[in-house]
């Protein structure tokens, strides 16, 4: 059996421990399993409203039918009602994922790039004072809370200097030209997008930093440099592939925290997104509406890791075409 | 050279002109203004609760409205009562449209009480005997009993077009542009959830006449740090939370950056009270609660819990902008007194623990708090620490809230807590916060006053077919709380509103505070 | 004969966290066009931080003094930029075993047209048959099937002969073969160092070795201990009637010569000496004199050795 | 004392699985006091066949009897009865010491799990004579693995294996890349050892011309098969 299969089987596995526990959870936690699925505790609810809920979740079946309505449910796409928004969990999702992805996206590109970028320099650099300010200025950001962080890009870059807004993902008055409108979401990105690379860089920089600069005392390195190669293609060209496993497997990790830990940065530039979502529905705990975020980042977090594999398995000739072990 | 320097102070010198001519203008017509809020708002859903309270603001009318002195004035409708306050008669105003053209006709307001009591469980045709529709602008409310108060609830029915409801069947899920269309002096332009603005505009039809201000835009902000930068910054007008106002540790910044104008809006509800279970020893003695209340150092409890603005409570606890107040005797910490009562009472301290006790019984008061609400443990450690001066041992039961539901509103153990009396709630049955304290009511009654004085009371309230015959059994009510000492409210508070400085003339409203219809009439800019 | 590079007084200091500790002392050789010259020493004698230092590649804590020059100019006073245009043109490093100093991440290809690159060929094709023709020139019979390959599916011999290619891009005057034979048997690398020195005949080789027989194919040798040297001149002379005593216990420890040592310490590793004989402590014939005095250049037969108990 | 049987060994080699014979039905036999070598180019399997032996893994077929006795077969395990008498020394020293653990404590540590000593004094006196037996002086014994070269760290496994009295040393590539002098003196140590206490060796390399010099018998391994080589 190949290590790919064996991957896909376990992440199935992992699958099916995802839906049990989300499916059991509620059921199981202490309290009213119909108040915890409709997130009905601020206001109390009738005894009319507590029965047509009980019918409508089919609390009342016995857990073999339930857990199969639930299966059903759940293929068909179908994530739950949030009563607390009085929609679809996966129309809400619909909605937020887009604008979430919009900040992902870049935000995963950018910080894999810089941290790719920045930590190959500095980790190459015989400047050890540059490297030595570059890395505890990384450590430093690391160690900002992300709201403080945040909050000190605003401050800063929207309140202070003026240069972008203070939140939302376009401008009150949206200019009807594409080009416009198009440049005004750019400009409402920005200082989100750099919140979330600051945030999600000094994990990936330290990382690249510290295999490239053990990577300087490979002999490969040694020799490329007696060859007379150029210290950018050794950077970038010799250094760059064999530190990408790892440095993928990291972006890989990371993409999950993304998705869900864009949350304080969609809060404070009041952004209308996944991570926004996670933190009302934990405050109005509104389960279902949880539970089909935490599902859906969970296959994302699965699908990240198998995708992850492959990429490194296609990066790794060693992994690609197979070694004896050096005797 | 020269010639540069001239142009130059000219271009300044105009410049400054302008800026001073249209500084000292008050524009009657104000452009646009931008009211920023953290609301929650998620769409223009009917059921969006506080789209709903926006839209009571902007798009739609009630039937009737509350002043600034919390008294009721017509709104889409003038009224008028027969039968010691069992009939209601509403005229609707000539003019009225809806925003798609359509009249707005009493059939419309029949739907809304109908629709809505199906929809939302409003629970009001439980309370009605009849709807009459006498004309096409004319409604009659039969109520089963007589109710000098039904007023009070209609103020917050927000009436919707029949022609557009009455084939809605998903209430919750009906976000069309549609479900935004009301009869209010403004119109719903647009919801972009993207940049998190919900854009109004005047409407010109309206029977008020033009509002002054043309474009409202309303934009979400998820979080009070930046709304304040926006707002320090002018990106947005004026800040607004219904029933809520800034956060009082921004004040002073806010106040400090010059182009920021604070107002101080009454809180009609009782943001932190102690409830006495009346039923139950040790608190269902008197002297005991009377005590109590003169141990509990309120000054502190200002400091650390309530606003700079907080002003100290009375022993009637209505708050003063409610209808029927009264003056009672202001709550003061007092523990010589106390402990004169206490010793008054027979309590001693025979085993030398500290803790007094009455016939044998050490004063135990059991206080049950909410998890979900940090601040009522705090609370609840002060008052464990003052009552230890006079005597009494408070034991606090921290639980979460669905415990706490059901050991307050279905199993009523009997427990003193903390918890808080809502404006609306205090204004619920019979007024004058009877619904929280009524031990009649199984329901939703915390406070479970058992007494028949109370109850006779009570019944006054809501038998009363005018509003003096009201005023007087709300005295009545008032004096009885300042007595009997049910429950202590620990202070009264303010919200403050924060808005640009260049707005003047707001118009505040019992239910909705500064940002009301009658507001977009008054405003001005300078 | 042209001489190449002629290195008068290299010293290495190398900065450690107590204090500064000499790695190579005060070495002087030479090397005409053509000649072999094998330098022998233990690991961490400095044999292989005298290599780096011709290069300018040793490590940031280490600092070079002294003179080498090669081409008429010192190459301890160029800077990086001008070091680094040299490098792999006119003097390259062949390493120990290719595999090792072959990326392991790139293809043999791709580290091929790297170094062809810098001839200033662009075209692919062109790229393509100069590179076959350097595979072919070390012998590969199939070099399309080697370029495609990873260097870790390259046996040890074949990643050499690769790196002897790369090294043959620009014929350089000056090649620096450090430990060729380190880790393979000695019939092979005996066929390795032939073909080595046939390859890069017109250039003067320096062999950096800890394995004194192959010395065999060397015009010159210099033996190294713990950074200083002990004996240098003739290959065929030291070998056959070697001077100094260290010269002598290498020479008995071979094989051939059934494994004989001088002393149980012999190898106990060795550090650089301020006064007296470096190798004075594991001397089978150490003096007092050996212990106070430095010894003094003496020629024998015209080869230059280092020890008190050795008289012109 | 070692006769090894018809051993097979297949290994599963890269991403697509492909499965390659590494050894190839081969036979040979150690006699006490005897140093037999196998050499081979790198990659042929030499390793192969010192951790069959050493029992890391298991043969495909064949079978390996010690002394009379199944030692291994592709069914049985090693047994540990016997899992003293053969000890391996790998070819790089210094993974097989723990690097934050002192050298003499390592050899203690041996001494002790092994039950050969009553108590942690004896133990380091067993050191000190281990020790000498591999020409190092006992103050080595404090020393981490960082702080040794390669010779005295390939001394130091060498001590570690003796210390268990074996019957059978496999030395795997042990001198390959030490100096002529280091690796003179491991020859000699074991040399010196054999003659001393009755031990067979098992050398394992690609030095043919060094194994020449020293081994009873050499065997050369090449594509699988193993091929008895006459002493030139």
């Amino acid at each position: 059996m190949s290590d790919i299969t064996k991957k896909i089987i376990s992440s199935i596995l992992c699958l099916a421990a995802i839906i049990i526990i989300n499916f059991f959870l509620p059921r199981l936690m202490p309290g009213d399993p119909v108040l915890m699925l409709t997130g009905q505790n601020e206001e109390s609810i009738s005894a009319a409203q507590y029965q047509s809920f009980e019918e409508k979740l089919g609390i009342n079946y016995p857990v073999s039918i339930q857990f199969k309505n639930y299966l059903v449910n759940l293929f068909s796409g179908d994530l739950g009602y949030s009563y607390h928004y009085n929609d679809t969990v996966a129309n809400l999702m619909k909605n937020r994922i887009p604008n979430t992805l919009q900040l992902a996206i870049p935000s995963i590109l950018l910080a894999s790039i810089l941290g790719m970028f920045l930590g190959c320099t500095m980790g190459y650099t015989k400047k050890q004072r540059l490297d030595k300010s570059v890395t505890t200025a990384f450590i430093i950001i690391n160690a900002i809370p992300s709201f403080l962080l945040a909050m000190v890009i605003v401050t800063f870059f929207a309140f202070k200097l003026r240069l972008f807004p203070l939140g939302g993902l376009n401008s009150i008055v949206v200019p009807h030209h594409a080009i416009l409108a198009f440049g005004d979401r750019i400009k409402h990105l920005i200082l989100p997008i750099s919140t979330i690379v600051l945030l999600s860089l000094p994990p990936k920089y330290m990382m690249v930093r510290n295999t490239v600069k053990s990577a300087t005392k490979e002999k490969y390195v040694l020799y490329a440099k007696a060859r007379g190669i150029s210290s950018f293609r050794i950077k970038f060209v010799h250094i760059f592939k064999n530190v990408c496993p790892p440095f993928i497997t990291l972006v890989g990790l990371n993409l999950a925290f993304v998705i869900s830990g864009s949350m304080i940065t969609e809060i404070i530039f009041s952004i209308n997104g996944m991570g926004e979502l996670l933190y009302e529905a934990a405050i109005y705990r509104d389960f279902p509406t949880l539970q089909g975020c935490f599902f859906i980042i969970s296959i994302i977090v699965i699908l990240a890791n198998i995708l992850t594999d492959i990429t490194c398995v296609m990066v790794d000739p060693k992994q690609r075409f197979g070694f004896y072990e050096s005797n | 050279m020269k010639n540069l320097k001239i142009s130059l102070s000219i271009i300044v010198a105009i410049c400054l002109f302008a800026i001073g001519f249209t500084g000292c203008s008050t524009q009657k017509t104000i452009d646009s203004m931008v009211i920023g809020t953290t609301m929650d708002i998620q769409s223009i859903s009917r059921s969006d609760y506080y789209y709903n309270v926006l839209s009571g603001t902007l798009t739609h009318l009630a039937l009737v409205r509350l002043d600034e002195n919390n008294e009721i004035q017509p709104m889409m409708a003038e009224y008028s009562t027969a039968d010691n306050g069992k009939t209601w008669t509403f005229v609707l105003k000539d003019g009225l449209k809806w925003d798609d053209g359509e009249k707005v006709t009493a059939e419309d307001v029949k739907f809304t009480i109908e629709y809505l009591d199906k929809m939302e469980n409003a629970g009001r045709m439980d309370k009605l005997e009849a709807i009459n529709i006498v004309n096409d602008q004319t409604i009659q409310l039969v109520y089963k009993t007589a109710n000098i108060r039904a007023l009070n609830d209609l103020t917050t029915l927000r009436i919707i077009p029949k022609h557009i409801f009455e084939n809605v069947t998903d209430y919750a899920g009906f976000k069309d542009d549609a479900a935004a269309i009301g009869c209010g002096p403004y119109k719903f332009v647009r919801f972009d959830a993207d940049a998190g603005v919900l854009e109004f505009e005047a409407n010109p039809d309206y029977i008020g006449g033009k509002p002054n201000i043309k474009t409202i835009n309303v934009k979400l902000f998820k979080n009070t740090d930046t709304m304040y930068m926006a707002l320090k910054a002018e990106e947005i007008g004026m800040v607004y939370f219904y029933a809520g106002g800034i956060d009082p540790s921004a004040a002073a910044d806010l106040k400090s950056s010059g182009n920021i104008t604070l107002t101080e809006v009454q809180d009609t509800s009782n943001p932190l009270v102690l409830i006495f279970n009346n039923e139950k020893t040790p608190v269902n003695s008197l002297p005991v609660r009377q005590a109590i209340a003169k141990g509990i150092d309120y000054e502190k409890c200002r400091e650390l819990f309530g606003s700079e603005y907080s002003i100290p409570s009375n022993y009637g606890f209505i708050p003063k902008s409610n209808e029927g107040y009264i003056d009672t005797a202001a709550l003061k910490l007092d523990i010589d007194g106390a402990k004169k009562i206490l010793s008054d009472a027979g309590a001693i301290d025979s085993n030398g623990d500290g803790i007094l006790e009455i016939n044998g019984t050490p004063l135990d008061l059991e206080i049950l708090v909410r998890t979900d609400k940090p601040v009522y443990a705090r609370v609840g450690e002060l008052l464990q620490s003052n009552l230890k001066a006079i005597g009494i041992n408070v034991i606090l039961n921290s639980v979460d809230v669905p415990t706490f539901r059901s050991m307050t509103e279905t199993e009523h153990t009997d427990v003193s807590m903390l918890s808080r009396f809502t404006s609306f709630g205090m204004n619920m049955g019979a007024g004058m916060s009877t619904s929280y304290l009524d031990g009649r009511l199984k329901s939703n009654a915390q406070g479970q006053i058992m007494d028949p004085a109370f109850a006779s009371i009570v019944d006054k309230l809501k038998a009363a077919t005018t509003m003096a015959e009201y005023d007087q059994a709300a005295k009545e009510c008032q004096e009885y709380y300042a007595g009997s000492v049910p429950a202590i409210a620990l202070y009264w508070d303010v919200y403050l509103q924060a808005y640009n400085s260049k707005y003047d003339n707001f118009t505040i409203d019992g239910t909705f505070g500064i940002v009301n219809q009658q507001t977009w009439y008054s405003i001005s800019q300078k | 004969m042209k001489k190449i590079l002629s290195i008068t007084g290299l010293t290495i200091d190398s900065q450690l966290m107590h204090g500064s500790h000499r790695i190579v002392n005060d070495l002087s050789f030479e090397l005409e066009q053509g000649e072999t010259l094998a330098i022998v020493g233990e690991s961490g004698c400095g044999k292989t931080m005298t290599a780096l230092s011709i290069f300018g590649l040793l490590p940031e804590n280490c600092t070079a003094s002294g003179t080498v020059t090669f081409d008429d100019c010192n190459l301890l006073s160029l800077r990086e930029k001008e070091l680094s245009r040299m490098r792999g043109i006119d003097f390259v490093l062949i390493p120990q075993s290719g595999a090792d100093f072959l990326n392991p991440g790139l293809k043999v290809r791709t580290q091929i047209y790297e170094t062809l690159k810098r001839t200033g060929i662009k075209d692919k094709r062109i790229l393509e048959k100069t590179a076959c023709d350097l595979l072919n020139s070390v012998s590969f019979q199939n070099p399309d099937s080697i370029m495609n390959k990873y260097p870790f599916q390259l046996s040890g011999g074949m990643a050499q002969r690769v790196v002897l290619a790369m090294g043959l891009t620009f014929s350089p005057k000056l090649v620096i073969s450090d430990e060729p034979t380190r880790g393979i048997d000695s019939n092979t690398s005996m066929a390795y160092l032939k073909e080595l020195t046939s390859v890069f005949s017109d250039s003067g080789i320096v062999i950096i070795t800890h394995d004194i027989s192959v010395a065999d194919y060397c015009k010159n040798i210099f033996i190294m201990y713990a950074g200083e040297c002990m004996e240098y001149g003739d290959c065929t002379r030291i070998l056959n009637n070697p001077s100094h005593p260290y010269t002598k216990s290498l020479i008995a420890a071979l094989p051939i010569n059934g494994f004989s040592l001088n002393s149980r310490k012999a190898s106990i590793p060795q550090d650089f000496l301020n006064t007296g004989c470096t190798f004075y402590p594991h001397c089978p014939q150490s003096t007092k004199k050996c212990q106070t005095d430095k010894p003094e250049k003496q020629i024998i037969d015209q080869t230059k050795v280092w020890c008190h108990h050795v008289k012109s | 004392m070692l006769k090894v049987e018809n051993i097979s060994k297949d290994f599963k080699v890269g991403f697509r699985k492909k499965t390659e014979k590494i050894l190839d039905d081969i036979s040979f036999y150690i006699k006490p006091k005897e140093v037999v070598s196998i050499t081979g180019n790198s990659g042929s399997g030499k390793s192969t066949i010192a951790r069959i032996i050493s029992g890391t893994i298991k043969p495909d077929q064949g079978n390996i009897f010690y002394r009379g006795n199944l030692l291994i077969s592709p069914n049985q395990s090693f047994s540990t009865e016997y899992r003293k008498d053969i000890q391996l020394i790998p070819q790089q020293p210094f993974l097989s010491l723990d690097p934050k653990q002192k050298v003499g404590d390592a050899i203690a540590e041996t001494i002790l799990a092994h039950g050969l000593s009553p108590s942690k004094k004896e133990a380091a006196q067993q050191v000190n004579a281990l020790l000498e037996q591999v020409w190092l002086p006992c103050q080595l014994a404090n020393r981490y693995p960082s702080q040794i070269s390669g010779g005295q760290a390939q001394r130091i496994v060498i001590a570690k294996a003796l210390a268990l009295n074996p019957k059978l040393l496999i030395a795997d590539e042990s001198t390959s890349m030490l100096d002529i002098l280091a690796q003179a003196q491991i020859i000699q140590i074991l040399l010196n050892l054999m003659t001393k206490y009755g031990l067979s060796i098992l050398f394992i390399s690609h030095d043919k011309p060094l194994v020449q010099a020293f081994s009873n018998r050499i065997y050369h391994l090449s594509e699988g098969k193993l091929i008895l080589q006459n002493k030139e």
